[in-house]
């Protein structure tokens, strides 16, 4: 098994005719994912990726005609606070939005309905989740991953390739990689993710990545240590040089006082007996003195 | 985006929000002409503030009150040129002072955990809200609009009985909703007014009457819906910024101007503040944050380059890529056209890996005063000596 | 309320929506010169539409064809004037006819088991709606609009798909939001537009064009939101209305002329229309529905018992109230010196329960012509015998 | 026991000071109904009812210091749909909105957050609830009832009334006499009522008051066939006269097509073995047919 994506995922593409949209589709096929519909309005009745995967003009036709259930979306910030409520409401369960620069008050509005339907959303503004050898759904490079045991999640994108490449190097496989994005408002928090991994038999230990800023990283160390007391987890804080006040490339990294600052997650998770490592390249050791051994 | 008082108090003005006037000033004779407008109108006094995106002001000695013009034009011209917080001040703010009876504190921001805007009132107001937040918790009503609806006129009126505002409801009830439709209108993710006082002013009889007003404003836009509005990146300070802070914002780079000598440039936010992270952990100093983005074109890493190496105690570059969207072999070839086209030669390291990666080191191969690398925490050690060499004595 | 055709393509025009120009002609004559202009203008048939706020016009022949203005004048002259399900006709609409390609239908309307806005559309337009639901129930399209958040992006492309206007998606799209934005900024509870059609035109090069337009429209709107929309209460067809609707309306009382002879007043709709189907079942014809509403106080009983009295083919008055809001004592005071001020002296049977109904009784005793009743069987049996006493031989 | 309204019943009244607050609150406390708090903002720290029932400016402060679990809403349409929204806000459960004349689409906006805080809304432009001898709340005139083992509700003001006292002259008694108003957009159905009546072991046959208009009470006949197919339940339709297309009185009375007339709800209801009386006066007589004696 995996979370969120795996060999049973259902694939609908939103955006396909894009140039981001076909680009990441032809990679996430070539991994071998289920790509089953793409959708672009206006488009409908065409074929993507060389004539394999059909086009449809919206969400509830394809959903209707090839029964996705997971749906990745590459529409622009304009369109994509739509793009989600489409996939919602043609009953789509997991929503990955890889769009960035989606204003944050859209996503106020978004939420509420993705929670009344009861539907996951990951982003917007996140790279997407790969469960490794079983599907890739985002833009995550598929050769950085070796199948395994480690769940990871991350606010970051390619700080996430990262790390994911030095746990491959190591010999540690992952169980899936999970990115949530990094900008205010996101579908789904760490805690949702990790809720995830607890219940998953394939994943016997957790990697987090955090950055500055929020206090979701504090929030998942209070988590941690209440459900999984037992399960190896080692994190990574990005940002602990920042100078206060300041902002760091996406909405999530500001500091704001106290709160949200790398010493205060980085206490919060060693409270919670979570090593924090100095540089991505020592997590593969944190993991192997966790007892983690190599896939 | 963080924009002035005054600007913020003409968006508050533009929903219809009770601001008393103000003038900006850029000169102190600027300043006296306001100052002597405002004691004409029947100010006793009035307030000079400096203009600058930093909090903390006024203990920095950047508010003063004046009751003369002579007196404001004397003040205004020792706080315009101070530096605060490491930034000049170049405008000052001029306003009758207000004669207050109560302050309290008004604001809504965005809450990223309940995923919805956050109200906060407190019947103290002119107060830091943090440090009122850990002295006496209760003393803050917090409250959440809701997300389709806003501010219910029942929760505006909710802030107002809390703040003790009772007398007038109906003025607390229009600011509270004004601050959302702000909010709303803008794209702001912070609209505060501190203090929202209640001032005694003269009637139009001559006697004095009380009413609600907003003294001071502070607002921050979201960036990512800043296209949207047209109008608000004009605000933008200019007078204030970087030049090349204008250059990195046209070409979509994300970038701040750090004290170090190591110029860094990485793609993706986490990457790039983990890399700076390791850059001073072995015991270099990052000169500054500079996110790419996605899928970084030969021109983009050229203009990224310029962007570093404006900085005069740049010392040596260190290049982080890991390709995704972005493709090594690009970078690589913008790199190497960038260098050849770059006066002052500083010692540069690279390593790109991921997409296309192998690509890369070919182009990179052979070009002089490129040294490669193939691991972070390599490329980090590599740099960090290259910018010892480099702070020997030639 | 209704509006007229006329009156709901203003207001879809004001939201930006595609609609030939028409003219509203009140004489023969204007509608010649109407079509005059349409002729000259390039259209090689004009329509004219009588303007009534009933269903099947077309098929009472108030819908006609015309290719010459002496045609459309004569047209005209035999539409207006014309009755139509009771209703005279006082007004035409002329426009250019429509080269129609294709007609599909459109609407928007409160559902009340759903408590939201429902959207329906369906690709065969023209036709009556409750027909085709019917007949082929999956012709129809069936949409809900988020309470808050009104018809999405997709819905509305949904919508335009399901139509099969691909060809028209940013058009139809507009149209369909235009329908709820309708809705919204009137407080109408239906918006229809049948049939919302793909039509032929003449591009500015001279060659045809395929066009959305809505070439017919029916709004009604909510009674209890009129007040918010002074504009729209001007829209009332006075010319096609009872003076004593207008009366009715002033009093704040819910009045409908009937066909029958006893005259009805009641407090609450409920009670009135339980109230009108006895005194069918007992034999007789109710002349009206009257509900006097709340708390009915001895003016607004005046008014009402000249409302039923401006029909002169009352001839027995049935009064009955159950206090609750309204006190007996008053509506009996009332009706005593409506009573006494009253020309046509008809016979009135009173029935007063509830709050202070003793006292209702106390004044009501030997007023002259006013007999009362205790339970309302009772009531309406003494009524329907009164008419007929009235009608037999004097 | 009873529905909704009861002895245990801690009754706020919104709009206390208004002229109809002020009327119905000193009649409901007649009737022995208790009112623990008044609202009226603005007028916080006064007193209404000759110094008995304190009033507060917000709901949220008089539910905190009174404990007020039901709220009766006498306030002007304009502001009635915020009163329902501050009563859900301050934790109230059971709502009574009074008020007529609220527009239909603002009554669209409000239902969905009364759903979302699991509260009950009774109306608008209803006439309210009594429990004889227990507690009334609303306009319900409070001398026409008896204490009693039957359940009435009504989409009518004044027909309720008459029915509830031709049951009370006949000797049979009410558990609770509910009216669910008659407007297009009401927060409580038929079925929402009957359920409530279904789970109290002190009621024990149903008299259904419904009027041409709407489907709603096609709806209840079915769902009283499944659910209550052994409870004795009497009904009445009012407009059976009613011309169609004609609009009578509340926007509840059109009949459009086929639906929604008197015949197709009689029908209905007949269908279900429920007797429908020609007349308010023979409800009683149907009652005591089915088994209902005097209480």
């Amino acid at each position: 098994m995996s979370i969120l994506v795996g060999s049973e995922t259902r694939l609908l593409v939103q955006g396909i005719t894009g140039r981001e949209g076909a680009f990441h589709a032809g990679q996430m096929l070539e991994y071998g994912t289920n790509i089953v519909a793409g959708v672009t309005p206006g488009k409908g009745g065409r074929t993507a990726l060389d004539g394999s995967v059909p086009v449809f003009d919206t969400c509830w036709r394809a959903a209707q005609e090839t029964g996705a259930d997971t749906s990745v979306i590459y529409v622009p910030a304009s369109g994509a606070p739509d793009a989600i409520l489409e996939a919602v409401g043609a009953g789509i369960r997991t929503i990955f939005c890889i769009t960035e620069h989606i204003p944050a008050l859209d996503m106020l509005k978004v939420m509420p309905l993705v929670a009344a339907a009861g539907a996951r959303l990951i982003g917007p503004n996140c790279p997407g989740a790969t469960s490794p050898g079983r599907a890739k759904v985002g833009i995550i490079p598929g050769s950085i991953h070796r199948e395994g045991r480690v769940g990871l999640v991350s606010r970051s994108g390619t700080l996430t390739y990262e790390v994911v490449q030095a746990l491959t190097d190591a010999g540690i496989g992952q169980s899936t990689c999970v990115g949530i994005g990094g900008d205010p408002i996101v579908g789904s928090t760490f805690i949702d993710i990790l809720e995830l991994f607890r219940d998953d038999p394939e994943t016997d230990a957790l990697v987090l990545m955090g950055e500055i800023g929020g206090n979701a990283e504090e929030l998942a160390a209070t988590w941690k240590a209440e459900h999984l007391p037992d399960t190896p987890m080692v994190a990574f804080i990005a940002g602990r040089t920042a100078p206060p006040g300041r902002r760091m490339g996406h909405a999530g990294a500001i500091i704001s006082g106290g709160s949200g600052s790398a010493e205060d997650k980085i206490a919060a998770l060693v409270a919670a007996g979570v090593p924090v490592a100095e540089s991505p390249s020592q997590i593969p050791r944190l993991l192997a003195e966790a007892g983690v051994r190599p896939s | 985006m963080k924009i002035q008082e005054a600007d913020a108090k003409s968006l508050l003005l533009a929903q219809g929000l009770p601001v008393p006037p103000w003038a900006v000033a850029r000169t102190a004779a600027q300043a006296r002409t306001a100052a002597e407008r405002f004691l004409a109108g029947g100010a006793e006094e009035v307030v000079i503030k400096a203009q600058v995106l930093v909090g903390g002001r006024g203990k920095a000695g950047g508010v003063k009150l004046a009751s003369e013009p002579a007196e404001a034009e004397r003040i205004a011209s020792s706080i315009l040129g101070m530096d605060i917080k490491g930034i000049t001040v170049r405008k000052v703010l001029v306003a009758a002072a207000a004669d207050i009876v109560r302050e309290v504190y008004l604001a809504c921001v965005l809450d990223r955990d309940a995923r919805k805007v956050l109200f906060m009132g407190a019947a103290q107001g002119g107060v830091e809200i943090e440090a009122l937040a850990a002295e006496d918790p209760d003393a803050i009503t917090y409250l959440h609009a809701h997300p389709h609806l806003g501010l219910l006129d029942y929760q505006a009126r909710l802030l107002a009985f809390q703040l003790g505002l009772d007398a007038h409801l109906k003025d607390a009830v229009t600011v509270a909703q004004g601050l959302y439709a702000t909010m709303l209108d803008n794209d702001a993710d912070l609209v505060e007014v501190n203090p929202l006082a209640i001032v005694r002013e003269r009637g139009t009889d001559g006697s004095a009457v009380e009413r609600l007003q907003c003294l001071d404003a502070k607002i921050t836009l979201d960036d990512s819906a800043l296209h949207r509005h047209p109008g608000l990146e004009e605000l933008r300070d200019l007078d204030e910024e970087d030049p090349v802070d204008i250059e990195a914002r046209a070409q979509g780079i994300s970038f701040i101007r750090l004290e170090g000598d190591i110029g860094c440039m990485v793609n993706g936010a986490g990457l790039a503040m983990a890399t700076m992270d390791l850059v001073k952990r072995a015991g270099g100093q990052p000169a500054n944050f500079l996110d790419i983005g996605g899928g970084a074109r030969s021109d983009k890493v050229a203009a990224a380059m310029r962007l570093i190496l404006a900085d005069p105690s740049v010392r040596a570059i260190l290049v982080n890529i890991f390709g995704g969207i972005a493709r090594g072999d690009e970078v690589a070839r913008g790199l190497v056209e960038a260098r050849s086209q770059q006066a002052r030669h500083v010692p540069m390291v690279v390593r790109i890996v991921g997409t296309n990666a192998d690509l890369a080191a070919d182009i990179l191969r052979g070009s002089e005063g490129i040294e490669t690398a193939t691991s972070l925490d390599e490329a980090v050690e590599k740099a960090v000596a290259a910018s010892r060499r480099e702070m020997a004595p030639a």
